[in-house]
């Protein structure tokens, strides 16, 4: 069977849900924002994909949009990691806890 | 500007104005209270005097566009149906004020809140606009809760003002989901209550709808009358209220649910109405029965008021039940009079409570020694309770039964078993326990109301019960034409065969007063005018 | 191309530029003011946009259509300006409690007002999820910005992992909406929405879209993070989230719902309807044994979310403009709140409802307003909060005709009314009738006396002139299908 | 001035009197008094006036004011005179005032002087309503408002527990009355249409069926009216105890007057009532004078032997109504009016003497110490025991010869055995308390009551000597003829009246008084102790303690009511309030508790719920 | 054809083990490098979908700026292997099952659906065309992002000062 379209967003969806089951099971809040990162970038795949397969370049330019928020989105994430981390000598979520119910 | 506006218009002005007035000026405050309320009691007898008897239509219109787009406006006016309650409320709202004495702390706030209270309910019943309506209600509601909380007694009086809060609440919603539904249903795009009747007469609502959207309005409403068996609010609520409160609650604000029914629910859903009637007939029995049974349990003299003032609910649901002209006038009638005996219950209970510290029935004995005034007072308000002639309510209530015997005879002879001997029960054992035998030792230095101004609220609430008592015919005069109107919309069967002659008397008689009506004379000019404007369109 | 259109953003953009210029040259202690400054300036462009100086009330697009100028847009645009203004304030009135960048903290909160703009007029799903990610990265930092507090710190990375998670939700449902749609477009997507109506990858995409923009406006299932969030950040900050970035997420929302895809819409009804009333619940339900102000105002917010959902529920122009009207008395009174809450919990560890007692004689005017704004909460007249459940009310009712679900959705909405008068009224009962310890006067500054007055003034007049506000609204949701 | 204004000052003049003291005179006490007492003698002389001027013609005379006046509801408040209600209006007047003015020495130093005189006034005005009513519910309102002024008199000494209770059960006990009459009259307007006596009068003349088949039943609801208010069985247990009020008030109200209301009513609406209801109303007439007689036997307190008394001659008026004989009920109304408020007045006086004491067991030999007091007492004793030519002879042979005439034999028997007892326990009364030796120290000291006490006991005394011969018959026959009227022309025709018209029952009740007076004169003329205490065993206690009907009634129907009310109560507060109320309460706060469960503060726990959150959006719309 | 099918199943296989292994491996290091291989693996699955310029910039920016910046807080925060705390089963299961069903509703999905699916592919990612496309047509998102860039900067400034003054 040839390769098409289908199978990159099979591809996509599966690293999409990695990503979403790393954010769920992962203690570490980098590891978590790792796997955040993977799910845009599932996205990335879908959208560059969709891009080749529809003839429009759209979806290119939104991947670009992506990645730039992205990198903005984990400067500002890593900061503040790092705070929180310089706070309270922890990055496991189970540490963050004081405010619940 | 028509006189209703004044009437509630003013004690709101008051509301603001004490707003403005520094804290410590409190016998300024006190004044203000009392010179608007009483203003507008003033105001009301005076539009209670110039009301044409024997005319159906509304008197003292006014109609000013407010939310246009929604098809709402500011439309206040009076008829049979809510001149009476108009007067009474200016009447009871005086007299609560009058009654505040008792009120030590943070009294700025307290006037404040019985102003809005006072003119918000007066409004209620005022408006002929839906939403309006609705508005006012709300508006006079709130302050209840907060004057229970701030100024209640008793240990439960935080548990009492959530509870009366929370199902009021429930109540007001439910009914205002209905209000809702009916403006939508209708298709008349207007919450003006006469637009609307007259549209719905004209246009139906069909069954279906009709038989969703009366339990909407019935059990909404019924919650705020406190109808069996949501009454557990009222004698919590009234026994940790403060008098004032009490007393404009259990007598004024309470009328609006049953208010509400007959002006809406009623003309506009004649249908359900009628499937529905033989239901409301039975849950007032359990108003008159059961919780005239549970009153005559009760340990507190607050809580056997409030459950006898449930129990009272019952004879006007059986009036509404009827669905004939006898069984609402008298329906209104009992309103009006329950109004001004509730709230004197209130203010004498609130008097004793003030004088004693408690109100728990076996600890008092032998009061009448040395409360002569307060306790005569507090007997005749007895007798009223009891149904006794002289005062206003036995005129209702034997109306009301004569209204109802035709249609429900077994509710009829359960509810005058109610009235006659468990009423009477349970207020003359709280005046055997209360008045008399010994007087306690530790009471030995209470006080009577010393002078004039301490008396006048009960005088004047007495007074009334008593001239309505004595001339009912000032008030079912004014209540007939109305109240035909709405039986021939709710029931136009019922109306047709029993009521026919004095249909005819009646519409003869409105004929005549219309006539003379279109000579603009006077103070009528403005009701004058809208005629010939109603007849210049025809 | 239209640049002129975009006048308002674009001052908006220099405002928080010079803010962080300003910041270079001024003395530390007079950095503080810069806050109403900022609010000046802010309240000269509402005046502008309000007059219709210059182009900001202009009609028509720019950038091929990417950003539409219409009245649903400047409403909005409005709507947060007048927002920006009293939180700003309450910014500077917090200023104390900020160790460092306080001027930055301002312009932080002009860029976010900028992205709540762009929101307002995006046409295109690219402009929303850059506006989107600016609201949202702005919020992360503002959220944390009380570094020294650890509950600040924590709220602010449960805020950024929950946002970007819900990012990457949207983002993959936008992909897959241009992947089947071949457009990003609202304007494009409308006029061939209807023949994808049946497409699952496309209506998969959709619902990761209204995932990410429940997220935003704390819908149910997607309103897990905002008790933390709104309890753990500084006071203005969360006062923001609360109207700014809630009001955002709905003109997206709506945007979305009913310009984008209103084909597909229109057979979500019981999904709406579903979201609307399991928001209302939870927001209500879960308020009621709680004791910190903040999350007791975080919960509440929930089912204020609840509440305004109900009006797009409606699919109806009376329901768009109801959630619209009900939005704008929102305004007046959660600010109103949350400006008592971080005026009185000033020197308090946890906002614990407690610390309202003996309010009342501490500051009587902050005591009404408190209670003025719970009773505007509770939705009782004559205030603000009682017409726009009304029209909600209304707007859902009048569906039920057609569909007896709206019935029970207004029915779940009154239960929630009556559960929410219940927490709302333990407020006011710890303002006035709790015995505090403390009591020692409250000092309200000017301008915050002002803007509280402001907010009084709103929500009275949004409750008993409600007239031109309701024309108004059914002016704006013209433009939104249905 | 016109005729017509007449009644309505005759009326309102009273009602005037009790206003004007309430609200102004209060304090002085003297005024007081003065204008109540002037109050109703002015209505007295005015009613003699107006009756001198319309005459005892039996046409109807009606002044009607509207009252209430909606749809097919109409009711007036109207007068009306003919002979029953003019001869009514006479004795209630003239009674009253008599007893007002004997009220000035016997009340004289209470606190509650004035008080006493305004309560006086208001029964006084709402007896005359009861009296002048022109329809149901005009009637209705008068019967409620005597039933006010009887509440508050009884329980006039309210710091007395036992006044105070015996004036609530009173009242109580005249509502259940009421209960039933109002549903007469509801049943008696839904079927006629009408409430007004005339109106009704005419309809049931032009039709008798016009009732159909609710005619008995209205009937007999009607009659509980009378029931409660004359206190026939059942409901006859509150009049004894209504002897806690002052003496003057016994006389007037629960002897003389209201008590009487029930046979005028009774009277008044005779048209109405068919065969069997009346056979119905003489049998508890019947049994309640045998019953009452009995428990008088053995009572020791002066008042409460009066009182029972009173009870056993309503019962012979009911009697004599239930036998379809309106002139002799009524007359025997007259007479024992006079003759047993002279009876408690007498009775007061002697209370008053004796230093407020009444178990006559602590009395005797009071003849020559109250002088007047006893001489009157004794004429009233005898008219009350039907001596010839008292009055009480001509009115309860006018009632045993309608027995007789209805060839009713039973009651006939009843009738002459209750009169036997009746005097019985009146001599035994009469020489427990005057004759002996005194028992106490306070018989030792008694004196003579003031003059203002004296006049009304003179007054009274001629009147019940008189009162059977001078043709008092006469004024209602002219209402109700008889059916074999030979109106008696002379002063000595009324005299000998009874033994020419009916001879057998003239002289069995001669008889029947001797046996009484012997057996009294045997057991109790030198006695210090009640013999028939022992002799008659458990009978006497039973006697004494009234036939445990008190008790009977605590033990069911009270304590049946007591029950429910205790039910709903619970039900009340465990149910609607406990469960209902508190079952949504706690379900909701409890919900709110769980659901916050949710929210723990974990990022993970939030992200899964985020995702879980997405696939059931997702489910639902794609999962189909 | 057949050989871009065979580097589309390497990388593909590539991206999804070691994005498997991001969420095994204990070590945040690991885990980042892991991503750091599956973000390489993505940019040649871009490259392979002919935007060349994606993939490049997939490379430098992820790979190269984020990834760094990653490893570098990594080490800088001195993050040591996860601690073995007892995973609770329950909250696996229910991520696995919730996050299964979206994965299942997907390819449902996926199957039904008529995808666009040109037969002829004339798209090509390169520079010019992009960057036509960006500063015309996406010009107002491109300066909206530079805001975004702004506010980013400011705020990791902000957040990193060491001294709270």
């Amino acid at each position: 069977m040839n390769v098409g379209l289908q199978h990159y967003l099979v591809v996509s969806a599966l690293l999409f849900c990695i990503g979403l089951l790393g954010v769920i099971m992962r203690r570490n809040v980098l590891v978590i924002y790792m796997s955040l990162e993977l799910m845009l970038n599932a996205a990335n795949l879908a959208l560059v994909s969709f891009s080749r397969f529809n003839n429009n370049l759209d979806g290119q330019v939104f991947v670009f949009f992506i990645i730039t928020v992205a990198a903005a989105e984990v400067a500002v994430g890593l900061a503040l990691i790092v705070a929180l981390y310089r706070k309270r000598q922890t990055a496991h979520v189970e540490d963050l806890t004081t405010m619940k119910l | 500007m028509s006189i209703l506006t004044y009437i509630f218009g003013l004690p709101l002005a008051a509301a603001v104005v004490l707003a403005l007035v520094p804290r410590n000026f409190r016998v300024i405050m006190r004044l203000v209270a009392i010179l608007a309320t009483l203003a507008s009691a003033v105001l009301a007898i005076i539009m209670f005097a110039k009301f044409q008897t024997h005319f159906a239509g509304y008197q003292f219109e006014q109609q000013v566009e407010w939310v246009k787009a929604v098809g709402i406006s500011y439309h206040v006016g009076a008829d049979g149906i809510n001149v009476g309650l108009i007067l009474m409320g200016a009447i009871v709202a005086f007299a609560a004020a009058c009654c505040s004495w008792e009120i030590k702390e943070r009294e700025k706030e307290f006037y404040i809140l019985l102003l809005v209270m006072s003119g918000g309910i007066i409004g209620a019943f005022a408006s002929l606009d839906l939403f309006l309506f609705y508005f006012f209600h709300e508006l006079a509601l709130v302050p209840t809760f907060i004057m229970i909380g701030l100024w209640g007694r008793g240990e439960r009086r935080n548990y009492a003002a959530f509870q009366i809060t929370i199902y009021l609440s429930v109540g007001a919603l439910i009914a205002l989901i209905g209000l809702i539904a009916l403006y939508l249903q209708s298709g008349a795009h207007t919450f003006d209550i006469p637009a609307l009747t007259d549209y719905i007469a004209k246009n139906p609502l069909p069954a279906n709808v009709q038989q969703f959207i009366f339990p909407l309005l019935l059990f909404g409403f019924g919650i705020l009358v406190s109808l069996w068996p949501f009454h557990s609010w009222a004698p919590i609520g009234y026994g940790s209220a403060p008098t004032p409160t009490a007393m404009l609650h259990a007598g004024v604000i309470k009328k609006f649910g049953l208010y509400g029914l007959i002006r809406i629910a009623l003309p506009m859903m004649p249908h359900a109405a009628q499937s529905w009637m033989q239901i409301i007939a039975w849950l007032a029995l359990g108003n008159l029965i059961y919780c005239g049974w549970v009153a005559m349990r009760q340990k507190d003299f607050n809580w056997l008021v409030g459950y006898s003032s449930v129990a009272h609910m019952g004879f006007i649901f059986l009036g509404i039940a009827t669905l004939s002209l006898i069984g609402v006038t008298g329906a209104v009638l009992v309103m009006v009079a329950h109004g001004f005996l509730a709230a004197l219950t209130f203010a004498l209970s609130g008097y004793i409570h003030e004088q004693t510290g408690t109100l728990e029935m076996r600890k008092l004995g032998g009061l009448l020694f040395k409360l002569p005034f307060i306790g005569a007072a507090l007997i005749m308000a007895a007798f009223a309770g009891c149904g006794l002639p002289g005062f206003a309510n036995f005129a209702g209530e034997i109306t009301v039964f004569f209204g109802a015997w035709n249609e429900f005879r077994i509710v009829t002879i359960l509810a005058c078993w109610g009235a006659m001997v468990i009423g009477a029960v349970y207020m003359l054992r709280a005046i055997r326990t209360m008045l008399h035998a010994e007087l306690p030792e530790k009471w030995a230095n209470i006080m009577d109301a010393p002078h004039i101004w301490r008396k006048l609220p009960f005088v004047l609430l007495l007074t009334a019960l008593l001239v309505f008592g004595c001339l009912p015919r000032l008030l079912t005069d004014k209540i007939k034409p109305s109240a035909w109107n709405i039986v021939q919309l709710a029931n136009p069967i019922v109306a047709k065969n029993a009521d026919l002659k004095t249909a005819q008397a009646n519409a003869a008689d409105a004929a005549i007063k219309q006539e003379i009506q279109n000579i603009p004379a006077g103070s009528q000019s403005d009701t004058a005018i809208r005629e010939t404007a109603v007849k210049e369109q025809q | 191309m239209n640049l002129s259109l975009m006048s308002l953003e674009v001052c908006v953009v220099a405002l928080g530029l010079v803010l962080l210029l300003a910041d270079l040259w001024l003395p530390v202690e007079r950095k503080r003011a810069l806050g109403y400054a900022a609010a000046a300036a802010l309240a000269l462009l509402l005046l502008a946009s309000a007059t219709g100086f210059g182009s900001c009330s202009v009609q028509g697009n720019a950038f091929n259509g990417m950003f539409v100028q219409d009245n649903l847009s400047i409403f909005f645009s409005r709507f947060f300006l007048l927002a920006a203004i009293p939180v700003l304030i309450l910014a500077v009135e917090f200023s104390d409690r900020i160790a460092a960048g306080i001027s930055e903290y301002y312009s932080l909160m002009i860029f976010a007002l900028a992205g709540m703009l762009f929101a307002a007029s995006t046409n295109n799903f690219a402009v929303l999820f850059v506006s989107v990610e600016l609201i949202t990265i702005t919020f992360y930092v503002l959220t944390s910005f009380q570094r020294a507090r650890m509950v600040s710190l924590e709220a602010g990375v449960k805020y950024l992992i929950i946002g970007a998670l819900s990012s990457a939700f949207m983002v993959y449902g936008i992909a897959l909406v241009y992947g089947i749609s071949g457009t990003f477009s609202f304007t494009e997507l409308a006029a061939v929405a209807p023949q994808f109506a049946g497409n699952k990858i496309f209506l998969f995409g959709l619902l990761l879209v209204l995932a990410g923009l429940g997220f935003k406006v704390a819908a149910f299932p997607f309103q897990i993070w905002v008790p933390d969030v709104y309890q753990g950040a500084p006071t203005p900050t969360t006062t923001f989230l609360a109207i700014g970035s809630k009001a955002a997420g709905f003109v997206l929302l709506l945007r979305v719902l009913f310009i984008a895809v209103p084909a597909v819409t229109i057979h979500w009804t019981y999904l709406l309807i579903a979201i609307s009333a399991a928001t209302i619940l939870y927001g209500n339900l879960c308020a009621l044994p709680q004791r910190n102000l903040k999350r007791l105002l975080g919960y509440s917010g929930i089912s204020h979310a609840g509440y305004s959902l109900l009006g797009v529920a409606a699919l109806s122009a009376a329901g768009q403009a109801a959630t619209l009207y009900y939005l704008s008395g929102y305004l007046f009174t959660i600010i109103a709140a949350f400006s008592v809450v971080a005026l009185v919990m000033r020197h308090l560890e946890t906002e614990d409802i407690s610390g309202l007692a003996g309010l009342s004689q501490r500051s009587p005017f902050l005591a009404a307003t408190m209670a003025v704004a719970m009773v505007s909460l509770a939705g009782i007249p004559p205030l603000a909060g009682f017409f726009g459940k009304f029209l909600l009310l209304k707007a859902v009712v009048e569906q039920g005709a057609g569909n007896h679900a709206y019935y029970y959705l207004a029915f779940i909405a009154l239960a929630g009314v009556i559960v929410s008068i219940y927490y709302y009224f333990g407020v006011i009962r710890a303002i006035y009738w709790s015995k505090g310890s403390d009591l020692s006067p409250i000092p309200v500054s000017v301008p915050m006396r002002l803007s509280l007055y402001g907010c009084m003034a709103g929500i009275f007049y949004l409750g008993i002139f409600p007239g031109p506000l309701v024309n108004w609204t059914l002016e704006a949701v013209k433009v939104l299908k249905f | 001035m016109k005729l017509e204004v007449l009644p309505w000052i005759i009326l309102f003049l009273p009602l005037l009197s009790a206003a004007v003291i309430t609200l102004f005179t209060q304090r002085d006490k003297k005024l007081s008094a003065g204008i109540s007492v002037f109050a109703v003698v002015v209505s007295f002389i005015l009613t003699v006036i107006f009756v001198s001027a319309v005459g005892w013609e039996p046409a109807k005379r009606e002044l009607a004011l509207n009252w209430l006046d909606i749809g097919a509801f109409h009711v007036d408040f109207g007068l009306h005179f003919d002979p029953l209600s003019l001869a009514m209006m006479l004795i209630v007047t003239g009674v009253a005032s008599l007893i007002h003015i004997y009220s000035i020495g016997y009340m004289n130093g209470d606190r509650g002087f004035s008080r006493f005189f305004a309560c006086l006034s208001l029964f006084t005005f709402s007896m005359l309503g009861i009296v002048l009513a022109n329809n149901f519910l005009q009637l209705f309102i008068f019967w409620e408002l005597v039933g006010i002024s009887s509440y508050l008199l009884v329980g006039f000494w309210y710091e007395k527990p036992s006044a105070a209770d015996a004036a609530k059960k009173a009242f109580l006990t005249n509502r259940m009355g009421d209960f039933g009459f109002i549903l007469g009259i509801l049943t008696i307007w839904a079927t006629l249409g009408s409430l007004n006596f005339g109106a009704l009068q005419e309809k049931l003349v032009s039709d008798p069926h016009a009732l159909g088949t609710v005619a008995t039943i209205a009937g007999l609801l009607v009659f509980c009216g009378a029931v409660g208010k004359s206190a026939q069985f059942p409901l006859h247990v509150w009049l004894p105890d209504a002897m806690e009020g002052p003496t003057p008030v016994s006389a007037l109200i629960h002897a003389a007057t209201m008590v009487a209301a029930g046979v005028y009513m009774l009277c008044r609406i005779l048209f109405l009532l068919n065969a069997p209801a009346l056979e119905v109303i003489s049998y508890i007439g019947g049994f309640t004078a045998l019953l009452a007689a009995l428990i008088a036997i053995q009572q020791n307190d002066i008042k409460r032997i009066l009182a029972y008394s009173t009870l056993s001659q309503l019962g012979y008026m009911v009697m004599a109504v239930g036998l379809g004989g309106p002139t002799p009920a009524m007359f025997h109304l007259t007479t024992h009016a006079f003759f047993k408020a002279l009876l408690f007045l007498g009775s007061g006086s002697v209370i008053l003497a004796t230093h407020h004491e009444q178990d006559i067991w602590k009395m005797g030999a009071l003849r020559k110490k109250t002088p007047v007091t006893f001489w009157t007492f004794m004429i009233a004793t005898l008219a009350l025991c039907g001596m010839w030519p008292f009055s009480g002879f001509y009115s309860k042979d006018s009632i045993l010869g309608l027995a007789m005439e209805r060839h009713n034999h039973i009651l006939l028997g009843v009738g002459l055995f209750v009169a036997i007892l009746t005097a019985f326990y009146m001599f035994r009364l009469v020489f427990v308390v005057f004759y002996g030796s005194t028992k106490s120290d306070h018989a030792e000291h008694a004196h003579e009551s003031p003059a203002v006490m004296l006049w009304p006991l003179r007054i009274l005394a001629i009147l019940s000597l008189i009162a059977g011969f001078i043709g008092v018959e006469g004024i209602f026959t002219r209402q109700f003829p008889a059916e074999n009227a030979e109106a008696a022309a002379g002063f000595s025709q009324y005299l000998f009246a009874p033994f020419i018209h009916a001879p057998w029952a003239a002289s069995a009740g001669l008889v029947a008084l001797a046996i009484g007076f012997f057996a009294a004169f045997a057991l109790y003329a030198k006695a210090d102790k009640d013999p028939l205490v022992e002799k008659l065993g458990p009978l006497s206690r039973a006697m004494r303690n009234r036939f445990y009907f008190d008790e009977l009634y605590e033990a069911t129907f009270i304590r049946l009511h007591d029950t429910l009310a205790a039910i709903a109560n619970w039900f009340d507060r465990w149910i609607i309030e406990g469960a209902c109320i508190g079952f949504l309460r706690g379900g909701t706060d409890l919900t709110g508790r769980a659901l916050r469960l949710f929210q723990t503060g974990n990022l993970q726990t939030y992200a899964f719920l985020f995702a879980l959150g997405v696939a059931a959006l997702l489910f639902w719309i794609l999962g189909k | 054809m057949a050989l871009n099918d065979t580097i589309f199943y390497i990388f593909a296989a590539l991206s999804v083990i070691c994005g498997v292994m991001i969420l095994v491996s204990r070590n945040p290091v690991t885990s980042a490098m892991f991503l750091v291989l599956t973000i390489a693996s993505l940019a040649g699955l871009f490259a392979l979908l002919h935007a060349f310029f994606l993939a490049a910039i997939q490379i430098l920016v992820y790979a190269g700026a984020v990834m760094v910046l990653f490893l570098f807080v990594i080490m800088l925060l001195d993050l040591k292997v996860e601690e073995r705390r007892k995973i609770k089963k329950f909250g696996a299961i229910a991520g696995l099952v919730s996050v299964g069903a979206i994965f299942a509703i997907f390819l449902k999905s996926l199957s039904v659906s008529h995808l666009a699916g040109n037969s002829v592919l004339t798209t090509e990612g390169s520079t010019i065309e992009l960057g036509k496309l960006l500063f015309s047509q996406y010009l107002l998102p491109f300066e909206i992002v530079s805001v975004l860039l702004l506010v980013a900067m400011i705020s990791v400034i902000l957040l990193s000062k060491k001294d709270l003054k």
